[in-house]
This record gives C-alpha cells, structure tokens and sequence, in this order.
C-alpha cells in the first residue's frame, strides 16, 4: 500500500482558509484524500470545501481523529505550526510552506527528534499514493499506481518525472518530496528505508541536487539494499558559490557539487540518470 | 544578503566587540580629512566579493597626502566586476598574532558551529583543507545556546594567554549569528595587539528568508538579479546564450543541464516560483530579454500552484515586444488552457523538458 | 523570596503588562494627596500575605478624605502578623470580567506552567479542587519557550474577544517568568475594563538561588529568618519550646518529627547546611536563643561536609552565655574530636537523633 | 556488584581544586575509589592529591578514560558542567552542588532527556557502594557491604540512616542520593527499577520526604517489585506553606504533605518506618 500514508490516513489542513490552502484542499479532496478539517486561528467555526475549520489543532482533534497534517501557513507562522501539531501528537506532518528562516527550522529540527512525529518539509510538494492519499500540492493528473518509490528534494522536478513515468507506463507506489531546504525533518535514507521495508514498492527513483551532504549520506544505504534505486543528480551546470534558488542550493566547505554526488555515486554503483528520460530508461532495464 | 565589512563592524560594535576606530569615505579627499585625525591608516574597498588584498584593494598610508592618493586609486577600481563606491579608512593595529574565528550553519548537524583557528588572515577553507588540525570545530545546541565551555574551548584553542577576552567575544558573535539570522558570520583576521584583542575584518551572510524580521536595507545595485528578487523570483546571471525561465529550482537546474547536454550554454538561472502570476512573467521574461547575450528563450513549467494560463498570459502580454525566438513547454494544472492561448501566436511549443531544451538551443545557433 | 504587590506590578510595567497608575504611600497625608490627583481610588496594604481583602486591607475611596480615612485605618492595621507600613494608591477601574492568569513550575514535569481561568479574583486553588475544568493549563518546553499557538490556546480561554491582546499579555508575562527567575507569577484578577485589559494583582515569588543574578533587595525586616539567611543558614519559626539546630533540610525534618514523637513541640526548623564552621554554629546557638519560648535546644548533627571539632568549637565559644539546657549529638567526620571537646564542659551527649530528641523533649518539661 | 557503580568505574571531579573538590577527592582516593583526573579551567597541567588537572572535560577524556564524574563547582557555573559533562559522553554525572537556580535545572533536563547519561542530583550526597566505590560526599565509615539498596532524596539524614544500619549488621549493596532539588535527573523509580535488578539487592530502604509527588509516583512500581521496600517519609511536622530550607520541600497546589505521603504508602501496602530505629526493625522483619 506504499509508504507513510493510505487511504485511511485522516487529515487536517492547518492554514486552509489561505488562498493555498483552500485551493490544495480542494485538490486533495478531488484526488481522495480523507481531509477531516482545518484549522485558522480566528476563523473556528466555519466551513472550507464542506469541512470544519478549528481555532487550533487541539480544538480539532476533539471533534474529528486527525493523524497526519498538512501546513500551507505562511513562513513567519509555520514552525509555530509545526511545534502545535508535534505537541498535539500527530503523526506525519507535511510543510508546504516556502521561505521559513533556516534559525527557525534549526529550532524545529532538535524537538522534532525527541518526538514520535515525522516531517516532510518545508518546502516540500508533499507525498502521493496513487488511488489511496495524497497530502500536498503534486499536480492529482501525474500520478500512477504501480511499484516504483520517488523520493526528491525537488518539486516541479518531481512532477516532471512523475509524470513521465506514469506516461511510460511506470506507475508508483508512492511519491515523496522531501524538500529543497537545508534543514529539513526527513532525510533520503528516512524514506528509503521504508521503500525497501514496502512490499509494494520493488524499485527506487531517487533525484537529488546540488548542496549539502543529504545524497551522499544515503550511499552507504543504498549499497545494502535489496531493491534497485535510480537517481537523478541535478545542478551540475550550477557555477559553485552562486545560490540557485531558493532551495538550499548552497554549496560550503567544498562539499555538495552535482559532479561530486554523480562521482560518488557512480564509484558506489549505483545508477546515475542523465536526464528524466533515461530515468525511464534505467528504471525499464533495473526490474 | 552579503553585508559589506563596515556594515558587519558596526554591528559587532553595537555588541560591543572590540573594532579600530574607522570612516566610511566615498572620496579621496574625505580619505584624507579622516587620516588626518587617525594618524597611520588602513584603507580597504568596500565590495561584496572576496580577494580585496590580492587585486590591491586595500593599502597602508602614514601620511594623509598617502591615504588621499591610495583612497583615490581604489576608489577607481573594480574587483571581480565590483566597482569600488566606498572605501573605509581605519586606525592601523599593528597585530601581533592573527586569529581566525567564524560561525556557520553545518546542514549535516542542522545546527550552528564555531569554527577557530589560531591561523587567521588567509581562507579558512585552504586551512581546512591542508592543516584540519588546526581548526577546533564546536557544534552548538539551537535551543541551549552557546555554552561557558564551549566558549573556554575555542577560546583556549585561539589564544591560552588570553582566553577570558576570547570567551567574551566568542559569545557575543554568537549573539550576533543568532540576532540577525546569519548564515555566516566571521572575523578574519580576529587580531591580537598590545592593547587586546579586535576584529581586523568582518564578513556576515543574512539569511534572506529572515530578512522580514531583520533591518537591513539592501542597496540599490539595479542588477538583474535585484529586480527579479523584487518581484518574488530568483535570477542568476551567467555567461551564455540560453534565457532560461523556469518554474522551480530543481527543475530550472535540470534544464540548465539539458542545455549543457544539448550543446548550448545558459545566460541565467531563473526561479519564477510556486504560483506565479501573469505580471510575473512578463517581468520575468523582460528581465531574461534584457541580457544583450541572449539569443533564444527557454520557458519550462511544470504546473502545479503555478497555471499554465496565466503564464501564457503573461507571455502574450509581451511576446510582440520581444525580438528573441522562445521555446515554451507547459504540463500541468491548466496546461490545455495554457498551451491553446499560446498556439494562436505561432510560438515553439515543446512537451517536455528535453525536448523544449534540444529546441531552444537549435533555436540559439540559428539565431 | 516574595514580592510586594507594588513591586510586583512595577515589573509588570517595565515589561508593558497594563496596570492602573498608583502611588505607593506611608502615611494617610501621602494618600489623601494621591486621590486628589487621581479621583476614585482603591487603598491597598502592602504586606506579604493573602487574604488582605477579608481581614479589611483594600478600601475603594471616591474623595481624597475619605482615601486620607482609610489609609489612616488600614496603615493601622496588622494582617496575619505582617504590620502595615505601606499602602499603594491605585486609580480605581471597573472590571467588566474577573480573570485569573499564573504560571509556576510543575516539578513533576520539570517545566513551567502556564495556568488560565475566566474565573479570576478568587483562590485559584478553590478553582483547582472545585470546577477544574475551568482551568487551562499548558506547559511550556524551557527550551523553546512559550508557543504562539499556546499563547492564543490560554487567550482564548480567557475571553476570545479580546484574543490579541491577552496573547500580548501572556507572552509578556512569561517574560517576566524567565528572565526574573521566578518561581510563581500571578496576576489575578486579571480584569477586562472598558479602556482594556489590566492587571489589578500582582503577586511574584522569586527563586531564592538565583538572587546573586537578580536586583531584588531584601527588605530588612530584623527576623530571625533574616538573620540566619544572611549566614549561610536556614530557619523557620514555628510555635513549640524546643529550639532545634540541625545540618541537612531532611535530618532537620526528621529531628522535627522525632520531637513531636516524644511530645515536645519544636519551637523552630533551623538547618545549618552543609560544611558549617564555627563562627556559623555560634550565630546559629544565638539566634535559636534569642527565642524566649525556647526551653531546651537540641543540637543534631552528622558530620559528611560538616566537621564535628568546628561544631564542637562553636558551641564552646557561646555555651556560658546561654542558660537554656542543651543536648548534643554528633555523628560522623570528626566525631571523637568533637565529643572529647564538648565533654569537658558537661554537656548532656546523645549518639542517635531519637536519644538526642528523647533527651531534649525530657529537659524541656523539667525546665 | 550494587548498582550504577563498581570497582571499575573510572571518576573525573570537575571543580576538583577547590576547597570541597579537593577534600572531598582525597576522601574519596581514601575510600577506594578510582579517581582519573580533574577538571578546574585554568588550572590544567597542575595536579590535586597527584591526579592530574585538565582544563576541560573533552581534554581530561584524551589523556584518562573516564566514564564517571562528581560536579563540585559553585552553583552558578554547575550547570554548565552538567552540559559539558553529557556531551563529552560522561555515562553517570554525580551532582553534589547546593543552591542552583530551578531555572537552570528546568534548560538541564529535556537536554539530559535526549542524552545517555545518568545524572544524580544536583544537592545530593552521592552514592556508594561498600568496598567497591564511593562518588560524593557520604562519610567513608559509615558504609558496610551487604544487600539492602538505599536510596533517599536528603543528605545528612541518609548518613544517619546508612551509618545506623551498619551499625545494626544491616549492610548495603548500594546507597544512593537522589539529591533534594524540585528539578533533579534521577527519580526513585529510577532507582528501584536498578534494585530490583541487582542480584546482590535483596531489599530496599526509601527515604522520602515532604513537597513534590516523587514518593508517590513510585508506589505503582514498589507494588509489583519482588523485593521488600522498607520507607521513611519526613516532614510531618513542617507546617503547611512553609520553606523547609533550601531542601526543595515547598508545597505547591495542595500536594506533597508528609501525611499525605505517608498515607498513600500505607494504602498501598507499603511499610513505612516511624522513626531510623524502626527501619532498622522493618527491614529485619521483611528479609
């Protein structure tokens, strides 16, 4: 049934009657989402898409048995959000939100770790299981059910992929976008270790970038799994020192260039994509 | 954001870590005024780029007739592509050891470290690099905060002799990481005298997702990059011939490669982000057009807040204007809509990354 | 230590908490002067107790005589035993709504608690036993401190129309919280008026440990709690005929106990910590003394930091001046050294605390 | 071999230079135990009762292999020990300092939380096990090896208590100080869970007194222990509302009287002594 969530997973929409929220709430919806609620403080009481709006997730949980949430609060607001749905015990939490300062997310990440709940995020499109849940913002149309895990720091590059996958007839167990920014609460090997624990899932597309430690760190991991993974290594024509983005591409100490994760990777053994299209390639030739 | 170094010491003194006297001069005559008053001087560029010593951005002067000729030769210099607009005229410190200590954020730990060495003065990454022994490294807690041993640690790895100075700059830097959302922050050389310790020089790098709760005011540069960031995007010029607009970093990366792969070579990375509106397009699309190198354009999106719609209004709002040939590929949320407006107008149409890519540098070498 | 309840509220302004404009006065002239420029006033004695309000000692005054009358009266008064030196002058204001708001530090979960009630003006511990459901409480991290979301959790709580500014108040007043080194701070009734909201109370118990890095004074008030503390030492005065001097807080409640068990009645807790020397003995035998219901003292002590020789020399030094009977038991680091010191003088020597409370308590009724 | 502690653990004084470090180092070296070294900052390369000083506890760890340490220094810098002792690794931190601010103590322990070590304390006595080893402050004499665990949250009161079962034939397998301030790392069921453990422990003697719900929070596990706890609860005569001394016996909320105490052990089947000799009684009577 693919990873992290299904078509049980109840959730709560914490920011929906933002402009976002309340249009990816309505997408969610239209996928099959199990949406139970949301939450603005001030706007308790009302309604968004025919569910019940809450003062705070506390509030919520009284009145439906919310277990995962997904946070569309704008960046200013949305570790406050974070902190209010760890402390309220829910289980997975996916940040949406774009443009959270890093001292913030350097607060989250510590009390993150001493409790149960798991972050996708920030700055993230959120995860997909095809026909079950999907709990983010990933385009509903991309989406195949099959046997293949993604798991990127990208967004639109993963609806790029996902896409052609589903288009190549490669369906996916589930999709996940861990997110773009330097502090974030899951790591690739977090999600690997589930996709290789996932009966359903019987290969791995991987895409990563350039900047910080996190493809690298997963190597040792990949080595021993059972399950072939695929990855995709973007921002090798990003000249060092420039920021790409916003999305963490930061390179320091020397570390984290495209061509060193691709080298690395490749002296591992583990299969290197060129382009989106030779993913499908190498995925086709993997199974 | 970068600060400049005047900026970072003002902020250091408002902690009160210990800086020379200084002026920040924008002509050689106000170089000359001020040396006058300070005796020997130091005068240092004021740009957002590293190197100043090597590309003889900075000069000792004894005499105030030596700062008005030095000041007026660095203020006509451009390092690295940065003209020099100010120079800061400073109290020379004759230092008697040269330190090296800055604070960063490790992405791996997710948490901020100290970094000190008693080598200071030259790149702390060539140090790291050949001599990693003489780096003491310490993590710190983001919710603890510095502590007292941790202070006394780095302090007794600078200088023993003067460990209780150190521990007090040490943690008041830290302070300043933490008030201003740094990135970096760093004092290279941190120097030691004969009337204590000081910070000879200062780096800092402002978290820009903090900027809404931070008082710095960027400077007006008119840069592309400027403008772009302006408008909620994010655009970095490089040297080819390929305009690249793209929704999303990962995916504007991805066709920054394929471009690579396809034979040509981009003129800028291009970020219009998540939900981008018809305005923003078009200023987007002005602002790749602006580049004189650029030969063809790319747009590659990926719908998903963003509408494939509005971005094909925004390309028609601007399309007759612009004399440069434009790929457009466009898959998503309302790409039907989208691609329909633009077929009227006779644009390159492309439905993938790939293809729009291998289009649009064909399109740049006939060009 | 606790704080008046004008020193109390002067905090809370310093940190922009609401309160009514007041003067602190120590005579009925002072009053009578204050209510002339402030109109209708309430007239509060400053003591360091509850209950002030049922034994008489707040007044409202609607002309400045009548303000001089009874700030006359109750600057007359003694409440619980506590003189009343000062009144506080407080403009009067009208609450539409009573409410309570307190956080103290939960030592079963090691953190601070933020407690609400709409119900204030009343015993929060009546509230607690009676109708807990009408108290919220939320628990804060020490390490990331109060939440936004906790903050409006506790404001709505309390009065959802007034949310944005009750969050103000209660982020603020943990402020107050931290950075004073409280152990309890408490504002009740916390009152919605028509002008706002504002404290009408105020009550702060600071940790007693982290006075060195606090600016709170001490009041001289010449007690024998005074005169111990600024000794290094501990004593509570307590009703009985046996003075008791002890080394440990739990030998010392043992000793207690031990004396009730034999039908005595101690007339303090005395404990004179750990490693007391001599010259702390000796003041400690003085202020014990000093009590005139004392008829015997016990002196229990086992020796871990505390030498029995310095025990021993300290009773030496002082033991002809005092004709109340005295028994000695000490146990422990320099135990036969202390014993053969104190044995020349014929002191009566116990070697358990229950021989030493058995003895004490039987030349207690002889005496 | 007790618990927490025996012949092989290797012990670090932090403060080791000052008046109590030093004296009380001596007093341990006298008793047998295995001390590695010192911490005094500044103070490094010199030596105390001829172990060597270092000027931090990461330094002492290059040159001894210490895997215990007792906290001596002034309350205001003791916390900060507390910190460099856990992340230096430190598996048992012996606290003996008096008078740290409760604030402190409240940062220390969601730190402590999420590490390894153990941390007894702070305001305790130490613990003990008889002719193995010794960290703290008890007196040397007072000890006798035997199979009765002690565990108390007073000082001078566990003196009495220890030295009377001594003194009675009564040995002890371990005696420990939890230490009496509000916020401290080490609970009583903390404690008798390792008593219950320990083959060499075949009873336990508890020492609670009035404030906090310490006491009570362990009847649930004396219950379903298989070993005999013998309790002394003090404090029964400490009016209400009262500071007994910087012991931490501040009753808050109407909860932690003596009696109350007392009366929940005694509901729950559980001895409790009236006064030392009684717990010398009860213990002969439960083995």
């Amino acid at each position: 049934m693919g990873i992290l969530i299904d078509k049980n997973t109840r959730v709560l929409v914490q920011g929906i009657t933002g402009r976002e929220g309340s249009l990816q709430t309505g997408q969610m919806i239209d996928f099959g989402t199990n949406i139970v609620g949301g939450v603005t403080p001030g706007k308790g009481g009302s309604f968004v898409h025919e569910r019940p709006v809450f003062d705070s997730v506390n509030e919520a949980l009284k009145e439906t048995d919310a277990n995962a949430s997904v946070i569309f609060v704008p960046p200013q607001f949305a570790t406050d959000s974070i902190f209010e749905a760890i402390d309220n015990g829910i289980e997975l939490i996916v940040c949406i939100t774009e443009g959270i300062p890093i001292h913030d997310m350097m607060r989250v990440w510590p009390y993150l770790k001493t409790s149960s709940a798991r972050l996708l995020g920030p700055n993230c499109p959120g995860i997909t299981t095809p026909s079950a849940s999907k709990i983010g913002i990933m385009p509903n149309q991309i989406h195949k059910p099959g046997n293949i895990g993604v798991v990127s720091r990208s967004g639109t590059l993963t609806y790029e992929i996902v896409d052609m996958l589903s288009k190549n007839d490669i369906g996916q167990s589930t999709s996940v976008g861990i997110g773009g920014d330097p502090v974030n609460g899951t790591s690739f090997v977090d999600i690997l270790e589930l996709f290789e624990d996932d009966p359903e899932t019987h290969g791995v597309v991987m895409v990563g970038e350039i900047g910080g430690t996190a493809e690298e760190e997963s190597i040792e991991f990949i080595k021993q799994m059972s399950k072939p993974v695929i990855s995709y290594i973007v921002g090798v024509f990003a000249p060092p020192g420039k920021t790409m983005g916003h999305a963490g591409a930061i390179i320091s100490m020397g570390v984290g260039t495209a061509l060193e994760k691709i080298q690395a990777f490749e002296k591992a053994g583990i299969s290197v994509a060129k382009s989106p299209s030779d993913i499908v390639q190498l995925v086709k030739n993997s199974l | 954001m970068k600060l400049y170094e005047y900026a970072a010491k003002e902020i250091f003194s408002k902690y009160d870590i210990p800086i020379p006297g200084s002026s920040l001069v924008s002509d050689a005559d106000g170089a000359e005024e001020s040396a006058r008053k300070m005796g020997e001087v130091v005068i240092k560029a004021q740009v957002l780029t590293g190197g100043r010593g090597k590309a003889g951005g900075i000069a000792r002067a004894s005499s105030p007739e030596d700062a008005k000729s030095n000041a007026k030769r660095i203020l006509g210099m451009s390092i690295k592509g940065f003209p020099v607009k100010k120079v800061l005229i400073e109290e020379y410190r004759e230092p008697i050891k040269e330190m090296y200590l800055g604070i960063t954020i490790d992405r791996k730990k997710k948490c901020p470290v100290i970094m000190a060495s008693p080598q200071g003065g030259i790149d702390i990454e060539e140090i790291a690099k050949n001599s990693p022994e003489n780096i003491t490294m310490v993590h710190i807690h983001p919710l603890t905060g510095i502590h007292e041993y941790q202070a006394r640690m780095l302090a007794n790895s600078l200088d023993r002799d003067k460990a209780r100075e150190l521990i007090d700059i040490i943690k008041k830097l830290y302070r300043v990481f933490i008030d201003n959302d740094c990135q970096l922050v760093e004092i290279n050389p941190l120097a030691r005298t004969k009337d204590g310790i000081i910070a000879l020089d200062g780096k800092m790098v402002i978290d820009d997702n903090a900027l809404f709760r931070q008082d710095f005011s960027e400077e007006e540069t008119g840069s592309l990059e400027e403008a772009a960031r302006k408008n909620g995007m994010s655009y970095v010029g490089l040297d080819g011939e390929i305009g690249c607009i793209v929704n999303g970093a990962g995916l504007a990366m991805a066709t920054l490669d394929m471009i690579k792969q396809y034979g040509g070579t981009p003129a800028n990375f291009m970020d219009v982000r998540a939900g981008a509106n018809a305005q923003q397009v078009k200023t987007a699309l002005e602002i790749v057009s602006s580049n004189k190198n650029v030969k063809a354009i790319i747009i590659n999106i990926f719908g998903g807040l963003t509408k494939c719609d509005e971005v094909a209004k925004g390309i028609i709002e601007i399309f007759p204007e612009i004399k440069i040939p434009l790929v457009v590929r466009l898959s998503g949320t309302n790409e039907l809509e989208g691609r329909a407006m633009l077929g009227k107008y006779g644009i390159h149409m492309a439905s993938s990354t790939e293809e729009a890519a291998k289009g649009v540098v064909g399109l740049g070498h006939s060009n």
